[in-house]
């Protein structure tokens, strides 16, 4: 059944985990489509027959309905309209929500070509390689006008917007070659940019993992969105943000081992609930932390002097996302609990 | 139809001949007149949504470069617009009950009020542009070099424009209105074109009401 | 079959030689300067008949295109050009003033008993802001064309090196003549009804044209600051779009369908009113549940305005706005499922004649369920995922824009024909060509929803190998679509010229409407008519022209 | 809202429809703007954090209304022009509303430290001659 309305309906393959929910939903919405429009249609012309106009001075008894009539023509519908919402909402949430455990891969729409980068990994252009049945979330930026990013057999499909990041998540049932498409006008190349995923078997996957990390690495192709934009490989970002915050000399004040000293220690800073001098509490989050290097007046934590100096100027988008990534693993129990944090990601360029 | 308003000295024409009444042609108008200032509204509505966005993005930068907005020129600005806006509404007041002279000398308070708000707001803009606190690609501001802070400036101009551009459209329209009022064409028979062109100089107040405290005050 | 010969014993006597407002001054001065309602309402007929056509060839030219997945005809930069020119002329030029400008101008003063719109000056105003936005925009068709499509989404648009001032200059301009004609009617409505015509009287079209009004007038002026903005960043850089300023590109999105979202209900609301007194015209039978129609129309012109974030599902929107704007999407789908049910209530132990105005409100019924539930399913939040920016939702809103739209504006068409020209046009003609562009609509735009559901997205110039077959099955379909509406062109035009002089009432309505002469005098009505009634009263036969005239 | 139209035989009724008149509430609202405006600046100096907008907004409000009840006779008029400005209100709360919320609850990672960051502008000159990549 699945598969006949599925071809009726010209779905494409359903090769992800999503495709089989969704389009059992599809299934729901488009046959009562049909049903519905083929009701009014034929009531029109059932009307007509049983109601030909007999004598041009008929006349007609002046007709009222009910109550529970109009109200039957809002509750029948609304209902079904409402399931549909509920059960696509909830879909929905599950598609922009990645799992925890999943595995990054950075994508950069670009006039017209899509690039691929994995962390501390290699490169691609126009080829997306991921192992079948794992959880994969792509970390997605433009570099100048909006993309989106589509796959059909997955029914995934997410912009890809300059200046921002969005996420989007799929799990590929089995593996295969599928086409990307670009879904959102980009000029005059807009229908040719156009990529591949190739969803190999997980061991196949970790042999080529495991050869280009050996071999391309070295001779890496351009591609690399840590690379074109100078920025630090992504893997060592910790090892870079600890050199920086001794270069910088962060660690006259803080200590990265609980103790009080000038300045808060940075053990376990992130995410701890700050309290302000203003009495407000804050989420030590990405975004706070950074500020709290550009404009440590800003938002003085209590107890402590507004001593820190502002570091805008100072230090550069790159050492400044590896000093937030340094922070970040100083976690006094290592194992990370909660939902996908934020990768290492660094801001490509700042302005 | 129109020769009710004949009966009633009115000048010519006053009455066009669809309307029932002139109680019902003022109606008309002045739902017409609100219906545009909702417009007006909307139009504004468009810049303030951009401000409390990036205004929710960037709080810091706003507040910085909040700060470098020379705050006696705007309030003194708010203390003018809102004087002028007293005025125009004596006008109407005067020319209800029948003072035609006064109505007018109230337009002129307003027209010299209106005039210096302009003045202040050159004032404002001309050490912005010394300054280089400029939108967008211009912006080279020494003081304030928070990321954002080129947002605010952004939206400073394009509000403050949109509203400078409103004041100049409603000083030419409280002139054309002078020029009536000194004819004589208001008392407290008809009085709807001048209540129109109040109406129109109030929303200019109600919108730099606004503007005042969300540039100037954050 | 004339339509004269067989309704006369309906229609009252007929005060046919009197002077008319076609004929009360016919010097091209008397034209141009008129303030007449009604020729304001045929010249808008006129020019918006020419913008329809000059989309639609365009539209045409796009699906010679897409006989081929590769290049074909032209280069990828003109294609681009070209749907955005098809969609900006249909939807600015076409579909927005299309019925509130040609039929809302003519009939309203008529159906309310009004000698003429509150602001006959400012009404003639708006139609020369049509034409003077229609002439920027085509002179920046002329002179390069944008390629941006007609949601001019930055920062491609802030960046394009084609033409876009222009059109946006155009599109701001016609925002302005919008605002104008909804202004103008919502005062007309709330100051000009006639003795006795209190609001539970009202037409429904009349109705209609009101919540059209306060959309109008409401969400214009965003696509106005709107469209300045990104005129502003591009001439002079201020970056409010710009992502590299810090800028926010799903900002403008929100802009834009703070407008645009509402805009498909100012194309679809008076298609809505049309349909409500042309069904009750052709079965003879008083509106089915008057009040659930009118006030439902005020209901989807409130909440109308707050879905438009399902454009944006896969645009970076958050979670949240998905949700809430999903689920009031739901809500608005209510308002028009009422109208639909209400109006297959009407036909209801009605006396049904089959005309060609009737066999375009088949069709209408057909398509406004089909591309309206489709609009639901696209509303479904995880549905969109895979059809968003695909040929589902070209398919989706061609259903309804040009299915139920363009079909509710032949139904009015031919419906009013006679009123307005007094003239009767061929029947044979009349049905054979709604049956060509019926069966023509569903051959060019089921094949879309498929090729949506198969992956292909929208705005392509070439595609894929595999979706050519649909393509090409669409392309044969437009063809006919296309011979259809040439037939209509040719029997109207010679209808025009040669048809036979019609009666005042030649459909036997009991509309308001038809109280005046058809064509009407320059004054609409010797003496201002006192309503005792409700439109469309069919328990007796006395024409309607005998609802009492005080 | 409008009832159906009656022709008016009764002209003075309607022109004057509120005879005794004085410019007093004038004066007085005037007086109450100078008074909120000065009021606005002092808070507004203060620095009060997170309160600073919601009281300047609250003051604008105040100061507004008044401009609207007394100055443009909202008091006096009738029920649809009221309808109209309140509508409008309304809207624009809610396109505020929206937008801003969606800003508020993206994705967390949505605008990473350090933004605005990077994009290239666009390169005007290849794209009109067309440099479509081959496939
Ligand atoms: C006149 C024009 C018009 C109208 C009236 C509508 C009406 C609706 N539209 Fe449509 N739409 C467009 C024109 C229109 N649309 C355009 C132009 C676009 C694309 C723009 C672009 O990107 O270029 C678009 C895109 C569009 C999208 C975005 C798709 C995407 O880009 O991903 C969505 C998503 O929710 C949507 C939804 C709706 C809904 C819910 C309605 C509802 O109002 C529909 C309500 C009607 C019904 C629901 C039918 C009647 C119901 C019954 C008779 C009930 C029977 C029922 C049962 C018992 C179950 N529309
Ligand atoms: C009112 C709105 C309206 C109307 C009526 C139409 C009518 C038609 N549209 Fe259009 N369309 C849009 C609004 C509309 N469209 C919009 C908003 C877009 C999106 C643009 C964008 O992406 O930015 C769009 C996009 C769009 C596309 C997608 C382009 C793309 O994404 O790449 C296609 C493709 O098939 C298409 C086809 C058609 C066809 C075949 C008709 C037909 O119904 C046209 C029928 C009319 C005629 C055929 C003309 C009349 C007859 C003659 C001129 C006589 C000569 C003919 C013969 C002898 C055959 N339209
Ligand atoms: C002169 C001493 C000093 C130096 C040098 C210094 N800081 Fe700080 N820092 C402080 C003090 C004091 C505070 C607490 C008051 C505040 O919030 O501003 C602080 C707060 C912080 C916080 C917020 C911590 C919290 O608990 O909320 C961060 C993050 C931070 N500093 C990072 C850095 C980095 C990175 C560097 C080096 C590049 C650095 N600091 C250099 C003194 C310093
Ligand atoms: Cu990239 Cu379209
Ligand atoms: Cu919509």
């Amino acid at each position: 059944m699945n598969d006949f309305l599925r071809r009726m309906l010209f779905l494409p393959e359903q090769a992800s985990t999503f495709a089989r929910d969704l389009d059992r939903l599809h299934f729901f919405v488009i046959l009562t489509t049909f049903v519905m429009s083929f009701l009014v249609g034929t009531t029109a012309i059932l009307f007509f027959v049983r109601f030909r106009r007999r004598s041009e001075t008929q006349t007609t008894p002046h007709i009222e309905p009910p109550m529970w009539l109009e109200a039957l023509f809002v509750t029948i519908p609304l209902s079904f309209f409402l399931l549909w919402f509920f059960v696509g909402f909830n879909e929905f949430v599950r598609q922009q929500t990645p799992p925890a455990d999943a595995m990054d891969v950075y994508v950069m729409g670009k006039k017209w070509m899509w690039k691929f980068a994995y962390p501390d990994g290699p490169n691609a252009i126009n080829v997306l390689r991921v192992p079948a049945g794992r959880n994969v979330r792509l970390l997605m930026t433009s570099r100048d006008v909006i993309h989106s990013f589509y796959v059909p057999e997955f029914r995934i499909k997410k912009d890809v917007l300059p200046g921002r990041y969005t996420d989007q998540w799929f799990n590929a049932v089995a593996p295969g070659r599928f086409q990307i498409l670009c879904a959102e006008y980009c000029g005059a190349g807009h229908s040719v940019m156009r990529g591949e995923v190739i969803v190999m078997k997980p061991e196949e996957y970790e042999t080529w993992l495991a050869l280009q990390k050996r071999g391309a690495l070295a001779s890496r192709q351009d591609g690399s969105p840590t690379e074109i934009e100078g920025t630090p490989a992504l893997g060592n970002l910790v090892e870079q943000g600890k050199r920086v915050a001794a270069e910088k000399g962060c660690l006259k004040c803080h200590s990265i081992d609980g103790t009080r000293h000038i300045g808060p220690t940075w053990l376990d800073l992130y995410h701890r609930r700050e309290r302000l001098t203003t009495g407000a509490f804050i989420d030590a989050d990405e975004a706070y932390l950074t500020r709290s290097m550009m404009d440590p007046a800003a938002e003085i934590v209590d107890g402590y002097q507004p001593v820190m100096p502002g570091y805008e100027g100072k230090l550069t988008a790159p050492e400044t996302s590896a000093l937030v990534e340094y922070i970040k693993s100083l976690q006094s129990d290592a194992v990370r609990t909660g939902p996908s944090e934020g990768p290492s990601y660094a801001p490509l360029r700042n302005n | 139809m129109s020769h009710e308003a004949d009966a009633l000295g009115l000048p010519r024409g006053i009455l066009a001949h669809h309307f029932s009444s002139l109680e019902r042609q003022n109606e008309a108008m002045r739902l017409g007149m609100w219906l545009f200032l909702a417009t007006e509204i909307l139009l504004f509505a468009g810049l303030f949504t951009g401000y409390a966005v990036y205004r929710f993005q960037f709080p810091l930068a706003f507040q910085e470069a909040s700060r470098h907005l020379n705050i006696t020129l705007g309030t003194l600005n708010t203390v003018v617009l809102i004087t002028s806006s007293f005025s125009v509404a004596l006008s109407i007041f005067y020319a209800r009950t029948d003072r035609p002279r006064a109505a007018a000398l109230c337009l002129v308070v307003t027209l010299l009020f209106a005039l210096a708000f302009l003045g202040v707001k050159a004032v404002e803009y001309a050490e912005h542009f010394h300054e280089h606190a400029l939108p967008g690609k211009y912006y080279a501001y020494e003081a304030v070099k928070v990321p954002g802070a080129a947002m605010f400036y952004t939206l400073y101009f394009l509000m403050t424009g949109l509203h400078g551009v409103h004041v100049v459209a409603g000083m030419s329209v409280l002139s054309w209105l002078l020029w009536r009022t000194l004819q004589g064409r208001y008392s407290s028979r008809y009085y709807t074109g001048l209540e129109m062109g109040g109406l129109y100089w109030h929303l200019v107040d109600l919108v730099w009401i606004f503007l005042y405290p969300l540039l100037y005050l954050i | 079959m004339r339509l004269s010969e067989t309704t006369d014993s309906l229609a009252g006597a007929p005060p046919l030689e009197t002077l008319n407002y076609l004929t009360d001054g016919t010097t091209v001065m008397s034209w141009v300067n008129t303030r007449d309602h009604k020729r304001v309402g045929v010249m808008f007929l006129a020019a918006v008949l020419v913008a329809f056509f000059l989309g639609g060839l365009f539209a045409l030219t796009l699906r010679m295109k897409l006989l081929q997945p590769g290049p074909f005809l032209m280069d990828a930069l003109s294609y681009n050009r070209l749907f955005t020119l098809h969609g900006v002329v249909m939807i600015f030029l076409f579909l927005i003033p299309a019925i509130p400008g040609a039929f809302g101008n003519f009939m309203v003063p008529l159906m309310i008993g009004a000698r003429d719109v509150a602001f006959p000056r400012l009404n003639l105003a708006s139609f020369y802001l049509y034409l003077l936005g229609a002439a920027i925009a085509i002179w920046g068709m002329v002179h390069g064309g944008a390629d941006t499509g007609w949601t001019f989404y930055t920062p491609y648009s802030s960046t394009t090196p084609t033409q876009v001032l222009p059109i946006l200059l155009g599109v701001f301009v016609l925002g302005f003549s919008s605002i104008l004609t909804g202004l103008n009617f919502i005062v007309t409505v709330h100051t000009l009804r006639a003795p006795g015509l209190n609001w539970m009287r009202m037409p429904l079209f009349v109705w209609g044209i009101y919540g059209t009004s306060i959309i109008q007038v409401l969400a214009t002026p965003v696509l106005g600051i709107t469209v300045l903005i990104v005129a502003v960043e591009r001439f002079a850089g201020f970056g409010m779009f710009d992502p590299a300023r810090g800028g926010d590109p799903v900002l403008y999105q929100h802009m834009f369908w703070f407008y645009s979202h509402p805009a498909v209900y100012i194309m679809v609301l008076p298609a809505m009113g049309v349909i409500s007194e042309t069904v009750c015209t052709f079965s003879r039978k008083n509106p089915f549940g008057y009040r659930a129609i009118a006030l439902s129309s005020l209901g989807i012109a409130f909440v109308g305005f707050f879905t438009w974030g399902h454009h944006l599902f896969v645009a970076g929107q958050s979670t949240f706005d998905a949700g809430a704007f999903g689920l009031l999407s739901m809500l608005v789908g209510i308002f028009t499922a009422i109208k639909v049910f209400n109006w297959v209530g009407t036909m209801y132990r009605g006396a049904i004649k089959f005309t060609t105005p009737f066999a375009y409100i088949c069709g209408f019924l057909y398509f406004i369920v089909f591309g309206g539930m489709t609009g639901i399913a696209l509303a479904t939040t995880s549905l969109d995922i895979h059809w968003h920016d695909t040929y589902f939702v070209v398919a989706h809103f061609h259903f309804i824009m040009v299915g139920a739209s363009v079909m509710a504006f032949l139904a009015a068409l031919h419906y009013w024909f006679p009123k307005m020209f007094g003239k009767t046009y061929s029947e044979g003609w009349g049905l054979v060509a709604a049956a060509l562009i019926i069966l023509g609509f569903n051959a060019t735009f089921v094949p879309q929803f498929l090729l949506g559901n198969y992956g292909m997205p929208r705005r392509y110039y070439q595609y894929p190998d595999h979706f050519q077959a649909l393509n090409v099955a669409s392309t044969a379909g437009s063809t006919l679509l296309g011979f259809g509406f040439l037939i209509i062109l040719i029997y109207l035009v010679i209808a025009l010229r040669w048809g036979a002089r019609c009666t005042q009432n030649p459909w036997g309505s009991k509309g308001f409407e038809w109280l005046s002469a058809s064509p009407p005098p320059t004054h609409n009505f010797d003496e201002i008519p006192t309503i005792t009634q409700m439109p469309h009263d069919y328990r007796t036969h006395e024409p309607p022209g005998v609802i009492r005239v005080s | 809202m409008a009832e159906s139209a009656t022709p008016s035989s009764k002209p003075d009724a309607d022109h004057q429809p509120h005879p005794s008149h004085s410019a007093v509430p004038y004066l007085v609202v005037w007086l109450a703007l100078l008074g909120l405006t000065a009021l606005t600046y002092i808070t507004g100096s203060m620095h009060l954090g997170a309160w600073a907008l919601p009281v300047a907004l609250t003051i604008a409000t105040a100061k507004s209304a008044l401009v609207a009840v007394i100055f443009m006779h909202l008091n006096e008029s009738s029920g649809a022009t009221r309808l109209v400005f309140a509508t409008a209100l309304v809207f624009v709360a809610l396109l505020i509303f929206f937008t801003v919320a969606d800003v508020a609850t993206r994705f967390k990672l949505a605008t990473p430290a350090g933004a605005p960051f990077g994009t290239e502008r666009s390169q005007p000159e290849g794209l009109l001659e067309n440099q479509v990549p081959d496939e």
